[in-house]
């Protein structure tokens, strides 16, 4: 009989403890058919597998693809609101995709934790609206980042500056400030657009060498990366560095010859030396088998996190209780310490991650080092590199 | 001058590997009268054989050129057995979408056992450089370029002087005439199909050095590959290669003399296919 | 009611047609006879308006056409049927008439234009295969189908390319019979044809080409005894 | 003809049905589809006449980015008319150079024409080239149905025209186009006029579903509006479905987008493969389309 009291005793309390959790579904909406996209979904699982396991706060996820692009983006977001009646939605890593999502989020009202979307059209779009949480920096700092790396290599005594930059959105979008800042610092510019995968490259970097570049920096994409390193040679530009902004490079690129002294810019590296990152390596590796390198996973681990403090502070499911919580949180980061302040520009209010946590990196004996800035350089900055 | 001459060399080098894709369609499309909007996707498991073995084995991926060509022909004998058979009598629209579905199909395959990422190869030349009086020719390009002229060379000579060649050549220029798929033709359609898928693996090799490999490597240069032997006239075997050599120097012109030209490629690439073929249906009037 | 005038037209080195001239006068029936490769067809798809003339110049019914497009001749009443029969062959044998019977003269109402395929359908002996499938017709009736089509074009006019060719002899003897009816009917033709009795049996007028050009004219006994004809049949023969 | 009657009345009673939750996700799929469908069955009016176009995709981002532009001065219907007009007017021009041009031809100049088109589109400088294009919604989201009805209405003109196109003389006209051109200009067809117009309506459609597609997506980037991916499906849709018909396209769209959205719900990762072989084994056992289930005889398929 006793035996009989305890074990009711015991599925009563179990019972009030999970009643006293406070469970919430989130919606997560991502190209999950993507590399970037795929990573991200990881971490912010993740994230919340370590919520989960605190014990205070549970946390549901719904994922829809968002098949990276508008037609299916839309539907999708539609569905894990009125279908799953989600409050908080994870997502938004393409710019194009959350632009076309502006409209359905100011419909639906969620509290939307935006992953990637940098272009500074998406915060125009998202500027009157107050559950809007952006973590990435936008595309305004990313460009502060680069040009004070610029800033370091004209002062090492660079001054002529190639730009090959690819002609779709991610490309195009910063380029005339680019060029006006790096005029400004004093450099001479030449800029030429390609398309991304098309791999020839020869024929442009044929017209370059007529103009005798010290720094061959491209923006396009992991496709590009391998022929732009192996034409360049082909074709005698010999610039003294090569600086590429991909938003991811490709696997097995570090093993290969080509890539020594190639230089990047990137928001996290596996090596990063922080405690939040190696923990999030550590676990990483532990359910995925794996490390990533790339830093929209630690993003979405780091969303999943931030929003189980939120959760835990809130101790509701009201999302602008949350919301309330989340513009509070202050927490270290595999990128270094996050808290949400306005945007630069004052549009939005809930700014995450500025120009801060860029690094630049440069592949160096086979794996990426960090060499800029200074404070954060595992290896000081190989320049001129031979290429 | 040196720079008319080094874009020149830059075209005709970019030529080599739209000739051999092109060429490979050009089998498929010419010969069995097959829109195949796979071959793109035979091209991408090409360059996955050859990355796999370089990851497995190390070894190096010219060195696997042979056996993708041999499983890709197994792959294209199969396609044509299972699939394109069935519908060689049904309208060329059909044949479309079959080919279609095939494509989504595999390239999807290809995304859930490897991921969307792009991989890439490490030898030991691809930045390797040979230079001529001021000229200079990447070796992976020219290795590229030679093999597509030795292979190409291979097949018109298979052409021109074996009795299957010239059953091949038969068939691709007499395709409409009645009272086709008999026996003789069912095996130069099954032989065509399976050259075509080879070829389109011995490129997807050659890509794996000079690019990468991904499910989606295969797009860009199939779509091109269609518009070049479309330009050549379909089921002119022959008129691929000066096809792609214009096209690419094209390509090249415009990238190296035009400021702001990497733009304009495509739309250059795609105007010259344009003009010149409204232009000479408007002439053959 | 056609005049043509010094017509040429040349493929690259060959000339199939060289300074052409011939008449055809109202109600007539006449041949075009020669050789393979004589130009006969050629000659028919310049007066269809399916090849433009390098030089030269067609008139019809007194008015110029040298340039026009061919629906522009059909509707004028140049009406045309081909050798190698090309039916459309997802279209019912009724539907084939009626493409020719509404677009053959402009904006021809529908109940006007079913009028005259209903008409046609019986004049021809198709009328029991009205809702086949142009594609499922015998060889005998893909011909009259292509004369049928163009007899709903209502030509003034009619050039028939070897409709006989293929057929078996009683066959072509039907044929023959079908033809006369329709000159009757008042329709003049202009026939090309390589069975000499069926030109025989048909032709008021004979005309002779070889090598692009006109070398005979008349009717059918005294150009048959011409010895250029003779020489261009025979010569070819051997 | 019942059927696309039923299936149109349906797109317009949806949005009062008690579909419950899953309403606000039924209707955006349903406008999407309605869209995509809307294209499909102004490729296949041109296809009645012989024309294989890859350029439809073009004609729906031409459309598309017209009456973006327009809509601010314009407001949003006559903004949707410049946006069909634009890509009418243009396949007028497409459609005189490539007259003489036929089959796979036909195909790849149609191709290299929106290639062309995406690039200009690209480096013009009032569409915002590479960034992209914000749109405003539909009569400036003062209805909250408003772009779905549009939808609709675009859908319905679509199937409207096919219908009465298959009615009319001009049905003749194209179908003998097609199977023998030559032959059908002996017999009097004016097959250029009639290509043309078929090219002209068949666009105009096509700019007509791109300008709601706008204003739904809210934002246009040459590489979306001018994919590929969508020329494609105008052309995989009418063959699913069956060709030179109006249930054809009709049908096969909306099941083709419910089947896509259905397996991407369902299966989530490598759903397209399910997608690719479906597609395959359609080919492979249902040659005529899906309109061969209801149509046991080659009817309607003059």
């Amino acid at each position: 009989m006793r035996k009989v009291w305890m074990v009711l005793l015991a599925v009563l309390g179990l019972a009030g403890l999970a009643l006293a959790q406070t469970t919430v579904r989130v919606g997560v909406l991502l190209p999950i058919s993507t590399v970037a996209g795929k990573a991200a979904l990881n971490g912010v699982q993740l994230g919340v597998d370590q919520v989960n396991a605190g014990g205070k706060v549970k946390i549901e996820l719904v994922v829809v693809d968002d098949g990276n692009a508008p037609a299916t983006a839309v539907p999708a977001l539609t569905k894990l609101m009125t279908v799953d009646r989600v409050d908080i939605v994870i997502g938004g890593l393409a710019s194009g995709v959350t632009f076309a999502l502006s409209g359905p989020v100011k419909q639906y009202q969620p509290l939307f934790l935006c992953i990637g979307a940098a272009s500074s059209v998406v915060e125009q779009a998202f500027s009157d609206y107050n559950r809007f949480f952006h973590y990435h920096p936008w595309d305004y700092h990313n460009v502060a980042a680069a040009l004070e790396f610029f800033k370091y290599l004209y002062d090492s005594g660079a001054r002529r500056v190639a730009i090959l930059y690819e002609d779709g959105p991610f490309g195009s979008a910063g380029i005339q400030t680019y060029r006006q800042q790096l005029e400004r610092q004093g450099y001479t510019v030449q800029a030429e657009p390609f398309k991304s995968g098309s791999g020839s490259f020869t024929a442009i970097l044929t017209r370059l060498k007529g103009f005798r570049p010290d720094i061959l920096y491209w923006i396009g994409y992991d496709v590009d990366a391998l022929p732009i390193a192996a034409q360049t040679r082909q074709v005698g530009l010999e610039p003294k560095l090569i600086y590429g902004a991909p938003p991811a490079w490709p696997t097995g690129f570090e093993k290969n010859n080509l890539s020594n002294d190639i230089a990047g810019m990137t928001a996290w590296l596996p090596s990063v030396a922080n405690n939040e990152s190696r923990r999030f390596v550590n676990l990483y590796r532990r359910k995925f088998g794996e490390v990533t390198d790339e830093y929209m996973a630690p993003m979405g681990y780091v969303i999943a996190l931030s929003l189980g403090r939120a959760l835990e502070a809130a101790g509701s499911t009201d999302k602008d209780r949350i919301a309330a919580e989340l513009a509070k949180v202050q927490m270290d980061t595999p990128f270094g310490p996050l808290s949400f302040k306005p945007s630069d520009t004052g549009r939005t209010r809930f700014q995450g991650f500025n120009q801060s946590i860029w690094l630049q990196f440069q592949y160096l004996e086979g794996s990426r080092r960090p060499v800029f800035p200074p404070n954060r350089a595992a290896r000081p900055l190989r320049f001129p590199g031979n290429y | 001058m040196e720079l008319l001459l080094q874009t020149l060399i830059n075209g005709i080098l970019a030529a080599g590997i739209y000739a051999l894709v092109a060429s490979g369609l050009a089998l498929a499309v010419g010969v069995v009268g097959i829109v195949n909007f796979a071959h793109g996707e035979f091209t991408m498991i090409g360059a996955f054989i050859a990355y796999l073995l370089f990851v497995g084995t190390g070894l190096d991926p010219f060195l696997s050129l042979g056996l993708a060509a041999l499983v890709l022909f197994g792959v294209g004998a199969i396609t044509y057995l299972g699939l394109i058979r069935p519908v060689l009598a049904a309208p060329e629209l059909n044949q479309m979408l079959l080919t279609f579905g095939l494509s989504v199909a595999l390239q999807n395959i290809a995304l859930l056992l490897f991921g969307a990422d792009t991989r890439v190869v490490s030898t030991s030349y691809q930045g390797a450089t040979l230079s001529l009086g001021g000229l200079s020719f990447g070796v992976p390009p020219l290795l590229a370029f030679g093999l597509s002229v030795v292979i190409l060379g291979a097949l018109y000579g298979f052409l021109d002087r074996t009795r299957l060649g010239l059953a091949v050549r038969a068939v691709a220029q007499n395709r409409l005439a009645p009272g086709l798929l008999g026996i003789e033709t069912q095996r130069v359609y099954l032989l065509a199909f399976g050259l075509s898928a080879a070829l389109a693996g011995v490129a997807g090799v050659m890509l794996s050095v000079m690019l990468y490999a991904s499910p989606t490597v295969g797009f860009a240069y199939t779509l091109k590959a269609f518009a070049i032997i479309v330009m050549a006239g379909l089921g002119n075997l022959r008129g691929v290669v000066p096809a792609a050599i214009i096209l690419a120097l094209a390509e090249a012109l415009v990238s190296t003399y035009l400021p702001g030209g990497g733009g304009w490629v495509e739309a250059v690439f795609f105007l010259v296919i344009f003009v010149a073929l409204t232009w000479r249906s408007w002439r053959a009037a | 009611m056609l005049s043509v005038q010094g017509l040429c037209k040349r493929f690259g080195g060959v000339t199939a047609a060289n300074e052409v001239s011939l008449q055809v006068a109202p109600g007539e029936i006449l041949a075009v006879i020669g050789p393979n490769g004589a130009g006969k067809s050629t000659l028919l798809n310049l007066l269809s308006g399916l090849l433009r003339p390098d030089e030269g110049r067609i008139e019809f019914l007194g008015q110029e056409i040298t340039h026009a497009p061919p629906e522009v001749r059909t509707w004028k009443g140049l009406g045309r049927a081909f050798q190698i029969v090309q039916p459309f062959p997802e279209m019912s044998v009724w539907e084939n008439l009626l493409v020719g019977a509404l677009y053959g003269k402009p904006s021809t109402p529908r109940k006007v234009a079913e009028r005259v395929v209903a008409e046609v359908i019986e004049l021809t002996g198709l009328a029991p295969k009205a809702q086949t499938p142009a594609g499922e017709l015998t060889l005998l009736e893909d011909k009259r189908l292509e004369l049928a089509r163009a007899l709903c074009t209502q030509p003034r006019l009619l050039l028939l390319d070897e409709v006989m060719a293929g057929l078996r002899p009683s066959e072509a003897l039907e044929a023959v019979a079908l033809v006369r009816r329709i000159r009757d009917s008042g329709v003049t033709v202009l026939f090309i044809e390589h069975l000499m009795p069926v030109v025989r049996a048909l032709a008021d007028r004979v005309v002779v080409m070889d090598y692009g050009r006109v070398i005979a004219e008349g009717p059918y006994d005294a150009v048959a005894a011409n010895p250029k004809v003779r020489e261009a049949y025979l010569g070819r023969a051997q | 003809m019942i059927l696309v009657g039923l299936l149109l009345l349906v797109a317009l009673v949806l949005p009062g049905l008690p579909l419950g939750e899953w309403r606000a996700f039924l209707l955006d799929t349903a406008q999407f589809a309605f869209l995509i469908s809307a294209l499909a069955l102004a490729w296949d009016l041109l296809a009645r006449t012989g024309q294989l176009s890859l350029a439809h995709g073009a004609f729906f981002g031409l459309g598309a980015y017209a009456a973006a532009l327009a809509a601010p001065a314009l407001g949003t219907l006559p903004a949707l008319l410049v946006g069909g007009v634009v890509a009418g007017a243009s396949s007028l021009f497409l459609g005189l150079a490539t007259l003489r041009l036929h089959g796979m031809y036909f195909a790849i100049a149609t191709l290299a024409f929106s290639e062309v088109m995406r690039t200009l589109v690209l480096k013009a400088p009032f569409t915002g080239g590479a960034i992209g294009l914000p749109v405003q919604p539909a009569f400036g989201g003062a209805f909250p149905l408003g772009g779905y009805y549009l939808a609709v209405g675009v859908l319905a003109l679509a199937a409207g025209i096919s219908l009465l196109l298959s009615r009319s003389r001009l049905h003749y006209a194209m179908a003998a186009t097609r199977q023998g051109e030559a032959v059908a200009r002996v017999l009097g067809v004016p097959v250029i006029r009639v290509k043309l117009l078929a090219f002209m309506i068949s666009a105009f459609l096509a700019g007509l579903a791109g300008g709601v597609y706008a204003m739904k997506t809210l934002f246009l980037s040459p590489y979306d509006a001018f994919g590929l991916g969508r020329a494609v499906e105008a052309l995989v849709i009418p063959i699913f479905g069956g060709l030179y018909t109006t249930t054809g396209p009709l049908l096969g769209g909306l099941i083709i987008v419910s089947l896509e959205t259905w397996l991407r719900l369902r299966i989530g990762e490598g759903y397209l493969v399910v997608y690719g072989v479906i597609l395959v084994l359609t080919i492979l056992f249902l040659p005529r389309g899906l309109v061969s289930l209801f149509h046991r005889k080659g009817a309607g398929h003059a």
